[in-house]
């Protein structure tokens, strides 16, 4: 296996790179996503802590 | 111990969506009494009545029925309670008699009983229409004769006098008082003041922060 | 030793204990799959030699299979958990249940797009109705209509057992979908090409040094989704508790 | 249970107006099929069967979105779920009420759709089979479906989403068992495999739609 049949994927790159790209990009998406949640749940939390304290 | 027919509440703490509503309600009813739970709008006066009678979970704290909590009833817990909500539970497109007849078969033959002497909601003496076309003071006359053939110890009405007229309010003290001397139990949750004929054994204010 | 389980569960039941718990597990998954991955990537691409038949297109399969072994397996873990949510009414269940599903559905997607750029070079179009890529297809919409379902309701338990019991009678249906959709292919066979190399690969004997690649890239797939469903479900679990004491500590300190 | 019945018949009954809706759209789209794909007896007789099925499909989705609506809206729904008998049973019932509303016009209009797709006359009475299965397995996912939105006002929308993808087996047998007699081959085994689906639904989905109400209710 040399480099250029590597990159070339014997003329299967158009497939093979897409499809890794693919799958690479929306395993990527899910941390991106796992991250905004979390944001958002701490943000829920501490904006409940605030409703909470309000009352008496 | 409880007794048979008794309701005994302990630090019950609701919840509705994000909100606790009130405070810790300790309440015991005893047999052939009634509670009275009054407060303004929103207090969770309907949420502490569709919880005792099964739909929905307290955030914290016990309900027993004649000694045993709702969880350990079980299944069995429904022919237990005859619950009056904000909804009449009847079918607008059935006849009051038909109405009648449909919450038999769905109470079954145990759940059923025939008011004795003379029924207070007498569902023969409204017209023979299908009940969306009836006023709303007649749908709930339907439905509290549905009420009266109940054979369920535990009643949970829910504003209960809306839309009755001068005598239907009276009926239902009757009703109500039929209903406790034969040894049954009741929490009445409303507004509008009570017919005199009828004393509650405690009135649960919700609402206010203790 | 149903003491010692039963008491396994409600440790690990009891959401603050999971928060802190679930933690230190996560991290071992991430290096896990990071590393797994990272050596089934260069086993597949690098060391596997070209299939026979396909040359190196057929390496797609080293993205392809596992995630759509991941869409099943995730289909299935929401049916479990959303049983136990059901019958114990353990709230942490029904946080992992809505964490794992958008995860399910991202392999699912990404079983389609891989299968359709697989099926380009071998039969000339993006497309193809074949049975596999057909129950994935349905599998998609049964991930959707999970997730639309678990987020139309205000009352968040509403929605999560709601999603429960859809996700319980679609697990049931997943395998009845595959076989009715493979039977309806075999029906109609000849209409649309001759062999089928997903079957051509899968049941011949794989040479070995095509096959470990796959395996652990599995395993890699699998880590990830642990690491991944962990940390999806402290953050649906604290959206769970927003009320909760435990939720103000696990908040304050970062 | 009988008594059960009858009232829910009569329930039908009294209401027709809006039990008719769904019978009335499914011959409305069953038409519209000419209209956009031409007159021509070899075209229709041969897409007939996966129309008539995705038709069905469409109709019991329209029909069963509501079933248990009008019962969560008047209060009647509370009633059942207080009710000490089976909650399975009583669903089953209301299940049967639908299933007769809405699959006795569709098995009644089979002659005239059979007309309309020049369907050969012999093989009507595997369309009556397939289609009483088929309906039957779709009013059990009606009900399902229903139940799990009826807390939900615009549950039109998401209910589609939900049944579809379970009722694609359903979709392909009973298309299959019509196209098979069509072609003189031998349609039992879509037959059998449809009656074996409609019996696990059977089995099955009254447990969950009853779990499905007593969440909507929380109880």
């Amino acid at each position: 296996m040399t480099w250029s049949t590597f990159w070339s994927m014997g003329g299967f790159a158009l497939y093979v790179w897409p499809a890794f790209g693919f799958g690479f990009l929306v395993m990527v998406g899910n941390l991106v996503s796992a991250a905004r949640l979390e944001k958002r749940a701490r943000r829920e939390v501490r904006e409940a802590q605030e409703t909470q304290a309000l009352e008496p | 111990m409880c007794g048979q027919n008794m309701l005994d509440i302990e630090g019950l703490v609701l919840r509705r969506g994000r909100r606790l509503l009130a405070r810790r309600i300790d309440l015991r009813v005893d047999r052939g009494a009634f509670a009275y739970i009054v407060g303004p709008n929103g207090s969770g006066k309907s949420t502490l009545l569709r919880v005792l009678a099964g739909f929905g979970r307290p955030e914290e704290g016990v309900i027993r029925w004649s000694g045993r909590t709702i969880g350990e009833w079980g299944g069995a817990y429904r022919g237990e309670v005859a619950f009056l909500g904000h909804l009449e539970g009847i079918k607008p497109m059935l006849t009051p008699e038909e109405n009648l007849a449909y919450r038999r078969l769905l109470v079954g033959p145990t759940g059923w009983r025939v008011p004795t002497p003379s029924p207070f909601f007498d569902a023969s003496a409204l017209p023979d229409l299908p009940c969306q076309r009836l006023s709303a003071g007649q749908r709930r006359r339907v439905s509290l004769a549905c009420l009266e053939h109940s054979a369920a110890p535990l009643w949970l009405l829910d504003e209960p006098l809306t839309s009755l007229d001068h005598d239907g309010v009276a009926a239902l003290g009757g009703l109500l008082a039929r209903h406790l001397m034969a040894g049954g139990t009741a929490v009445v949750a409303s507004h509008q003041p009570l017919p005199p004929t009828l004393v509650p054994a405690t009135v649960l204010e919700l609402g206010t922060k203790r | 030793m149903s003491g010692r389980w039963s008491r396994w569960i409600h440790r690990w039941a009891s959401p603050p204990y999971f928060y802190r718990a679930s933690r230190p597990w996560g991290r071992v998954f991430a290096v896990v799959s990071f590393v797994a991955i990272a050596i089934g990537l260069y086993g597949g691409l690098w060391l596997a030699p070209p299939d026979f038949q396909q040359g190196n297109g057929f390496r797609i399969i080293y993205v392809h299979v596992p995630s759509a072994w991941m869409s099943l397996f995730i289909f299935v873990f929401l049916a479990v958990c959303g049983l136990i949510g059901l019958i114990w009414r353990i709230k942490l269940a029904h946080a992992m249940a809505s964490a794992a599903a958008p995860i399910g559905a991202a392999f699912t997607a990404i079983t389609l797009v891989t299968g359709s750029l697989w099926a380009k070079p071998m039969w000339g179009t993006f497309w193809v109705w074949d049975a596999r890529l057909t129950s994935e297809l349905i599998l998609f919409f049964l991930y959707l209509g999970v997730i639309a379902l678990s987020r139309s309701f205000e009352n968040q338990q509403t929605g999560d057992r709601a999603a429960a019991i859809l996700a319980i009678v679609g697990a049931v249906d997943v395998p009845i979908i595959h076989y009715s959709v493979d039977w309806w292919q075999t029906l109609h066979q000849g209409a649309i090409f001759r062999g089928n190399p997903f079957d051509g690969h899968l049941h011949t004997t794989v040479a070995p040094s095509m096959l470990w690649p796959l395996l652990v890239m599995w395993l890699g797939f699998m880590c990830y989704f642990g690491a991944l469903v962990l940390w999806r479900a402290r953050s649906e679990i604290l959206l769970r508790q927003l009320d909760t004491g435990w939720a103000r500590e696990a908040v304050g300190a970062p | 249970m009988n008594g059960l019945l009858g009232a829910q018949l009569r329930m039908i009954y009294r209401a027709r107006g809006d039990y008719l809706a769904p019978v009335i759209f499914y011959v409305l789209v069953a038409s519209l099929f000419p209209l956009a794909l031409g007159p021509s007896p070899r075209l229709l007789s041969l897409i007939a069967p996966g129309v008539i099925w995705i038709d069905a499909t469409l109709a019991s989705v329209v029909a069963f979105a509501g079933l248990f609506r009008d019962d969560y809206d008047d209060g009647s729904l509370e009633q059942m779920l207080l009710s000490p008998r089976p909650l399975e049973l009583i669903v089953l019932v209301r299940v049967f009420a639908g299933w007769v509303s809405l699959s006795l016009p569709l098995v009644l209009l089979a002659p005239l759709l059979a007309l309309w797709f020049s369907f050969p006359p012999p093989i009507l009475p595997v369309l009556l089979v397939s289609l009483v299965l088929t309906t039957g397995c779709l009013t059990l996912l009606g009900a399902l479906g229903s139940a799990l939105t009826v807390g939900l006002r615009h549950s039109l929308v998401l209910l589609p989403v939900l049944l579809l993808p379970l009722a694609t087996p359903v979709l392909i047998f009973g298309a299959h068992a019509v196209l098979l007699a069509e072609r003189g081959l031998d349609p039992r085994t879509p037959l059998y495999v449809l009656a074996a689906l409609f019996f696990l639904a059977l089995a099955l989905i009254p447990k969950a739609t009853a779990a499905a109400l007593r969440v909507a209710l929380e109880v």
